[in-house]
């Protein structure tokens, strides 16, 4: 457990001092918004209707975007290669850099998701919805992350060839987010698109970490 | 070779002079500009009292374009002169020019919801000035983007000048688009068509807010210009228990 | 204080044998030093002893324990100390947290200021990574094993980048490491003073692979 | 004295819109005074001969 905290608070160090790194995945994700209106039109109506999954994209994107330099910084200085020879277990270590990644980007996300709905002229009674769906999905979108970026260790264009990979595996989250948002818009109940994307956070987050750390031995094997 | 003038202990022992007097202007000009914006002018006709808003919009507005302006002038006196200061003004001066854009954003929001009927729309003026705060945002991002602060600099500079070209957008935008936000009424050609109870108010506020950036620019520069002696004195700290190191060598090797 | 040693070791990377049949063994106080022109496979012995990399056949074991390192990684890592190439310096974080973030992760309690001090980078303790030199760094990367003692060290060219001065330094801790029962494996082209320590020539146990012959 | 905070019932408008430029400004300045503060200790730590306000001139920069 003591690992867990080690690792979590110097990642969150680090992300501090280099603070702008969570704030430009959050610029990504209010300029990828900002750029709709600019597409499709500004019409109230039209924005109204897209804004959820205009927003659920985004966050998508955002949080895959800061995901390519989870073990990337630490495989180039040397420090994966010490850590994995720690006695700690490695799958602790992992959550513990998912839990720093998620806290520097997902969180920001949420935070930063309502100023959007606002910007999309969605309506009030989706912010609830919107933001606790955001809560329930990111960490899971950090956790799946976690997998692409311990596989795309040393390939060539890890960027591009990690949104192949993580992308496909998003959707679900994605689909019952957004549904969530559209179910509570239309004053359907939405208890169950909610609890379905606590259903796959709970599989993730048992799930990513054993299969991360297995990548990571795997990527530092060769 | 440093300018003269450009001494940074020079510009502290001028900051030192200056910084009382701009924090007393801030405050004087607080003080009154809410005594008469809040008690001692009318409400609008139309707009009854949400006019108020004003008062801190329209100041926040004008900073927000004055603080990119200026910033992109230091920048190009950095880039031109290499002048040390001007890159340390620019930095300083970003993030409260950044304040100022969002600050203009939310009243102008809460301004507009109970005028327009929406807290946002996609009208020329909003969008440019909402485009004017990720300019600020990403000098701030590229500036500390570098380990080594002077191509952070210099990077940031040419973007800051690249970005200046949204500055007449946003002051014209009233005029080349049908916007929703009403045109220039107190700098216009001919004369503020504002009626005196009111000008006094803004123009007090204005004064308010233009001493507080003055105010606040000091304060931050003293600390950039810390900043960069810190990292000067680091450089110089490391390559001396460097030079130690190879004297001993050259002792014993 | 068990001893360490590998029998029969072959490994099998890069698409070619690298050597086989090869064996040590260590007893407390012992020192290795692994000789062979560069590609003979002395990194790749280091990292199969540190276990990061499965050997092809044989195996590597602790005396007090008749499982091989890699059946129980935990027990292995916690003894063993391993210096690669790579100095894994946060430029943000200064040399005090860089190395005191590796001490707490292995033990609560280690002396990071005694082993940043014993290798001669107590003036830089609060200097950020990005300004050290690349003999600093090696330095500081040192310091995390001086930190939390272990049995085993495995050092991969220590020695690289670092000055006399530091050199010096490094033996003094390598004999004192030694006085304390602790072994240590290196490769390393300068000659590090060590005294009595024993050769492996890895030239010794390259083969041509069977399977291509 | 209420129909001053009411506003013309636009007080849930302007107050809070007030309410926000003097936290953001007042932010702002405490977060600039703090970034001078720790600055010029790191640079009185660094280099003791410079006391907090230099007196002798100090050309470098």
């Amino acid at each position: 457990m003591s690992s867990f905290i080690t690792i979590l608070s110097r990642d969150l160090k680090l992300a501090y001092r280099q603070g702008m790194d969570s704030v430009m995945v959050v610029m990504f994700f209010v300029i990828a918004v900002v750029l709709f209106p600019f597409g499709v039109g500004p019409e109230a109506n039209i924005l109204a209707r897209i804004a959820a999954g205009v927003i659920w994209v985004a966050a998508l994107l955002a949080s895959m975007l800061s995901l390519e330099r989870l073990f990337d910084a630490d495989y180039e200085d040397g420090s994966l290669e010490i850590l994995i020879l720690q006695p700690i277990t490695l799958e602790i270590a992992v959550a513990a850099k998912v839990t720093a990644h998620w806290l520097t980007t997902g969180l920001p996300l949420i935070i930063a998701a309502p100023v959007l709905a606002i910007l999309l002229n969605l309506p009030a009674d989706g912010f609830a919805v919107l933001i606790s769906a955001l809560a329930l999905g990111t960490p899971s979108l950090s956790l799946i992350g976690a997998i692409g970026a311990a596989l795309i260790l040393g390939a060539r264009r890890g960027g591009v060839l990690l949104s192949l990979l993580v992308l496909p595996l998003y959707i679900p989250v994605l689909i019952f987010g957004v549904s969530a948002v559209d179910a509570g818009l239309g004053g359907f109940p939405f208890k169950s698109h909610l609890l379905a994307l606590g259903g796959l956070l709970l599989a993730t987050l048992a799930l990513c970490p054993w299969v991360s750390a297995s990548a990571l031995r795997q990527a530092l094997r060769s | 070779m440093i300018h003269r003038f450009a001494n940074p202990t020079r510009f502290v022992r001028l900051a030192d002079v200056i910084q009382p007097w701009a924090a007393g202007m801030t405050f004087l000009f607080f003080v009154t500009g809410l005594y008469f914006g809040l008690f001692a002018s009318p409400a609008d006709y139309q707009q009854g009292e949400t006019v108020r808003i004003m008062y801190i919009h329209v100041p926040a507005a004008w900073m927000a374009l004055f603080c990119y302006t200026a910033m992109a002038a230091a920048c190009g006196t950095a880039l031109i002169w290499k002048h040390p200061l001007a890159d340390l003004a620019a930095r300083a001066t970003a993030p409260i020019g950044a304040c100022f854009t969002l600050l203009a954003l939310v009243t102008g929001s809460l301004w507009g919801q109970p005028m327009w009927g929406t807290w946002w729309v996609w009208d020329a003026r909003l969008t440019s000035v909402l485009i004017l705060f990720f300019l600020y945002l990403g000098y701030m991002a590229l500036n500390n983007a570098f380990d080594d602060a002077e191509r952070g600099f210099k990077a940031s500079a040419i973007l800051a000048l690249v970005g200046f070209v949204n500055v007449p957008i946003i002051k014209f935008s009233v005029d080349w688009w049908n916007t929703l936000h009403q045109p220039a009424s107190v700098l216009k050609a001919g004369g503020p068509a504002i009626h005196a109870s009111m000008l006094t108010p803004l123009i007090l506020m204005a004064l308010a807010f233009k001493a507080y950036y003055l105010w606040v620019l000091l304060i931050r520069m003293r600390g950039e210009i810390n900043a960069m002696k810190v990292r000067a004195l680091r450089m110089r700290q490391v390559q001396q228990a460097d030079m130690a190191d190879k004297v001993a060598a050259g002792k014993v090797g | 204080m068990p001893s360490f040693s590998g029998q029969g070791l072959g490994c099998f990377r890069g698409g070619r044998l690298v050597f086989a049949n090869l064996s040590f063994a260590l007893q407390p106080g012992n020192a290795l030093v692994l000789r062979g022109p560069n590609g003979s496979g002395k990194s790749t012995l280091l990292r199969l002893m540190a276990g990061l990399i499965q050997p092809l056949e044989g195996r590597i074991q602790w005396s007090d324990s008749d499982a091989g390192i890699t059946d129980d990684p935990d027990l292995h890592y916690g003894r063993t100390h391993y210096v690669g190439h790579a100095d894994a310096v946060k430029p943000v974080l200064t040399v005090t947290e860089n190395v005191a973030f590796w001490a707490r992760l292995r033990s609560p309690q280690s002396d990071v200021a005694g082993a940043i001090d014993k290798l001669g980078i107590a003036p830089l303790a609060d200097v950020p990574g990005q300004f050290l030199s690349a003999g600093q760094k090696r330095r500081v990367n040192l310091a995390r094993i001086l930190a939390v003692p272990a049995n085993l060290w495995l050092l991969d060219e220590p020695a690289t980048a670092l000055d006399v001065d530091a050199i010096a330094a490094l033996c003094d801790a390598i004999a004192e490491h030694r006085a304390a029962g602790g072994m240590v494996v290196a490769s390393t082209h300068q000659n590090l003073a060590l005294t009595d320590h024993a050769v492996l020539h890895l030239s010794d146990y390259i083969t041509e692979d069977p399977a291509l012959v | 004295m209420a129909a001053f905070f009411d506003m013309g019932g636009y007080g849930g408008f302007v107050w809070p819109a007030y309410a926000i430029v003097a936290f953001v400004m007042v932010g702002l300045w405490i977060m600039s005074r703090r970034f001078q503060r720790t600055s010029s200790d790191e640079l009185a730590a660094l280099n003791p001969r410079t006391r907090r306000r230099q007196q002798e001139p100090n050309d470098e920069t």
